[in-house]
């Protein structure tokens, strides 16, 4: 078993107009994998193929060797992927929220573990408020807590900064360089520029074109 | 802010996780207990539908006639139409804020079957709207003049009734839960879907009225349920899958 | 068989074949439809019963046939499409709909229109009647939700799966209808409900039934084409196929 | 043939009203059909010759303006 995700020849068609073409990529353990691109370049689509929300593109993705068809639940359980929107239910508390990744992720209830991981990410004292009366940072770290909750090597991480404070995104980047170093993969966009590291690669998105073949 | 954020244990390497083994019992009750949690939390949206499906039955004897025995005909269509019509108010709702906050993402991402997840939602619309709609139905056909001996087969048939209902229109609404304006298109899309349950659903009443028997249109809507069961869980599954590809 | 559908996944090879295809259908339609009507509406003889009214179940019926069918052909495009990810079938599926709501109408419209010398009535909740009305009713949704989404692989999808879970209630509905209908009307007598009827009166019939299906054939081949032209306008062969018909 | 004359024919029996009418609408719309899927086919026929020759003219000016000012880093299309 070894972290691999590999895709062939990646294509996505929307509505007639291709957002990238031809994509080989090969993401290994120990890996930060920045995904760039201007807005509209298919970032996010890139990410929803890559964590196997979308099945409507063109080439071939591979988990860990095996084609992603017959590794989907196998990939899925080594997947934590945080996309634009939290995930967090406003009338639940940051608690109640986590229980229900926690069941998700088919882990055990451990009420000690997802006090544990609210007060990694800084929210210490607010577990038990209702997460639509925590402002919209808070409310990003309530979905960041799930990085410590659940110990899952892939993360597909789509614009996590956003409303995230300076001392926030200093740690949540310390969070994602350990998570590489330790064996982890990150696959991640953001506008914001991430530390140059050993770890650190870029994938560049541009624009698509006019269609020559039939 | 606390200082001990971020601060990871670098010793730890990371685990792989195997297949998944079971899960999908505990997921499901988590699914159904959070999404019971949510809705007790904001009641009104639970009663709405039975204030609505209380009013609709008012607003008939007013338009039509307070003429007990005309009532007494129409009254197990009425009482039909008018649950069917409430249960389809909170419809929309079923997947919309699951959506706008991105947790259907992550339910969309879990190893566990979508569609059993997906029933575990409708279920709960069922025990939240399908269920008291059942249980208030016989109050207001007292105020129908509904005779006495139907008002059993009325809240059953509601009952089993409605949860064919939830079923078939969550279809509807997962398939037009990313769209900005879906209420609707939803009710245009669902509501000759509900046809068939609508017409064994007021025959059983009727049937009790006449004192016919009622079994067979109880098994029918027995046998719709079942088929519903069976098959709206993946039309769910598969609505999810394109809504959330926006 | 895996051949022919390869060879469809290319629009290019549709749009060449259909080319060819196209005129044998238009001219059988031409033909039977002309045949059919001039031998149905002067030759065939007149109902005992319901005198030269009848003459009516020439369009009635090969509209309703084809209302049906036109809604099974769009549930079977749409797993052409689904599992085989085959855009020439959801395009086909797409220019079905519009001809399937028109074929419904013309059954409902000549159906009523059938009514009055028949009934006395212009409208009668007759079971055939009925089943016709909930089907215009599950056509206008396929159509209205294809129309709701901006992005057109979603609306494909969508409509792909509204479409299945339409064909799949149609037999239920038609069933409910008719057991509705028996209960509430025991004594009255549908329109087309004879069985035994004289060779003059049914060979018309048949032709214009084979003519209808023609008809819709060539339509959707030609529409099919059109709609090629329109989603594929960027691809070379287009450009040059245009510029080629200058 | 059912018919003493022809009148007798568009007479219909006294049914003449119901079944001409259902023809008459059948008949409608079948030809509004056709009509209209022919008149969408030429529409989008137009508009594709249409769109291929202004691409071309903007090609075509394209290369004009390359070939005057020696210029090989443009936005040609090589469509």
């Amino acid at each position: 078993m070894s972290l691999r995700l590999q895709a062939h020849s990646l294509a996505c068609e929307r509505d007639d107009r291709w957002l990238f073409r031809g994509l080989d990529l090969d993401i290994r353990a120990g890996e930060i994998v920045r995904v760039e691109g201007p807005n509209g370049s298919g970032k996010t689509t890139l990410l929803k193929i890559l964590s196997g929300q979308l099945a409507d593109y063109e080439g071939e993705l591979f988990w860990d060797e095996r084609p992603m068809r017959e590794a989907r639940d196998d990939f899925l359980s080594n997947l934590l992927y945080m996309g634009h929107a939290p995930g967090v239910k406003a009338a639940l508390t940051p608690l109640e929220n986590l229980t229900w990744y926690q069941a998700m992720a088919g882990q055990p209830q451990d009420e000690a573990s997802r006090y544990a991981a609210l007060d990694d990410v800084g929210l210490a004292g607010f577990e038990d408020l209702p997460a639509g009366q925590l402002s919209a940072g808070q409310q990003r770290r309530v979905a960041l807590a799930r990085l410590v909750l659940t110990p899952r090597p892939l993360w597909v991480l789509d614009e996590p900064f956003t409303a995230i404070d300076r001392d926030g995104v200093a740690a949540l980047e310390r969070r994602l360089f350990d998570h590489a170093r330790r064996g982890g993969c990150v696959l991640v966009t953001t506008h914001h520029e991430l530390t140059p590291c050993a770890e650190l690669r870029r994938i560049h998105l541009g624009g698509g074109g006019l269609d020559d073949g039939n | 802010m606390t200082g001990t954020e971020g601060s990871v244990s670098k010793e730890v390497p990371v685990v792989f996780h195997g297949e998944p083994g079971g899960g999908l019992a505990v997921a499901f009750w988590a699914t159904l207990k959070r999404d019971l949690v949510l809705l007790l939390r904001r009641r009104s949206e639970v009663m709405n539908p039975l204030v609505f499906f209380a009013i609709v039955i008012t607003l008939f004897p007013i338009g039509i006639s307070p003429d007990p025995q005309l009532l007494t005909a129409i009254a197990p269509g009425l009482l039909w139409v008018a649950a069917l019509l409430a249960a389809l108010l909170s419809l929309d709702s079923l997947f919309r804020a699951d959506y706008d906050d991105g947790s259907l993402e992550q339910l969309l991402l879990t190893p566990q079957p979508l569609a059993v997840l997906a029933l575990a939602k409708v279920a709960v619309h069922w025990l939240l709207t399908g269920l008291p709609l059942a249980l208030m139905a016989p109050l207001l056909g007292v105020m129908l003049a509904l005779p006495a001996g139907s008002y059993g087969v009325l809240a059953v048939s509601l009952a089993l009734g409605s949860a064919s209902l939830s079923l078939i229109g969550a279809i509807g609404a997962a398939l037009t839960v990313g769209l900005s304006r879906g209420g609707v298109l939803l009710s245009l899309l669902v509501l000759p879907l509900y046809i068939p349950v609508l017409i064994f659903g007021a025959g059983a009443v009727q049937a009790a009225i006449f004192g016919d028997g009622v079994m067979a249109h109880l098994a029918i809507l027995g046998a719709l349920l079942a088929l519903a069961l069976i098959l709206a869980p993946l039309a769910i599954a598969a609505s999810l899958r394109i809504s959330i590809n926006g | 068989m895996w051949a022919f559908i390869n060879k469809l996944r290319s629009p290019k090879w549709f749009y060449a074949i259909s080319a060819r295809l196209q005129p044998w259908f238009w001219a059988a339609a031409l033909i039977l439809i002309v045949i059919g009507s001039v031998w149905g509406l002067a030759f065939a003889p007149a109902d005992y019963q319901q005198g030269n009214s009848f003459r009516i179940i020439y369009v009635h019926v090969p509209a309703a046939f084809l209302a049906q069918s036109i809604f099974v052909s769009m549930a079977i495009a749409g797993v052409v499409f689904m599992v085989w990810k085959i855009k020439i079938a959801d395009m086909a599926a797409a220019m079905m709909a519009p001809l399937g709501a028109a074929m419904t109408f013309i059954a409902l419209f000549s159906g009523a229109v059938w009514g009055v010398p028949t009934w006395g009535t212009w409208w009668m909740w007759d079971a055939r009647l009925t089943s016709m009305l909930i089907l215009l009713f599950l056509y206008l949704g396929v159509i209205a939700l294809r129309g709701a989404f901006t992005s057109r692989d979603s609306a494909s999808r969508a409509a792909s799966v509204l479409a299945m879970v339409g064909v799949i209630n149609i037999p239920i509905i038609k069933y409910s209808v008719d057991w509705w209908y028996t209960l509430h009307q025991p004594a009255s007598f549908t329109i087309t409900g004879r069985a035994a009827m004289p060779l003059e009166m049914w060979a018309p019939l048949l032709i214009m039934v084979l003519g209808f299906y023609c008809f819709f054939i060539a339509l959707t081949l030609m529409r099919t084409r059109s709609e090629i032209l329109r989603r594929e306008s960027n691809k070379r062969w287009v450009r040059d196929l245009a510029g080629g018909e200058r | 043939m059912a018919f003493e004359s022809f009148n007798e024919f568009i007479a219909m029996g006294g049914h003449a009203p119901y079944v001409w009418a259902a023809w008459g609408v059948t008949g409608g719309l079948l030809v509004a059909v056709v009509l209209h899927a022919r008149a969408e086919r030429r529409l989008l026929l137009r508009n594709l010759q249409r769109r291929v020759r202004r691409e071309e003219r903007l090609v075509a000016n394209q290369g004009e303006m390359a070939g005057i000012s020696h210029q090989t880093g443009g936005n040609r299309h090589d469509t």
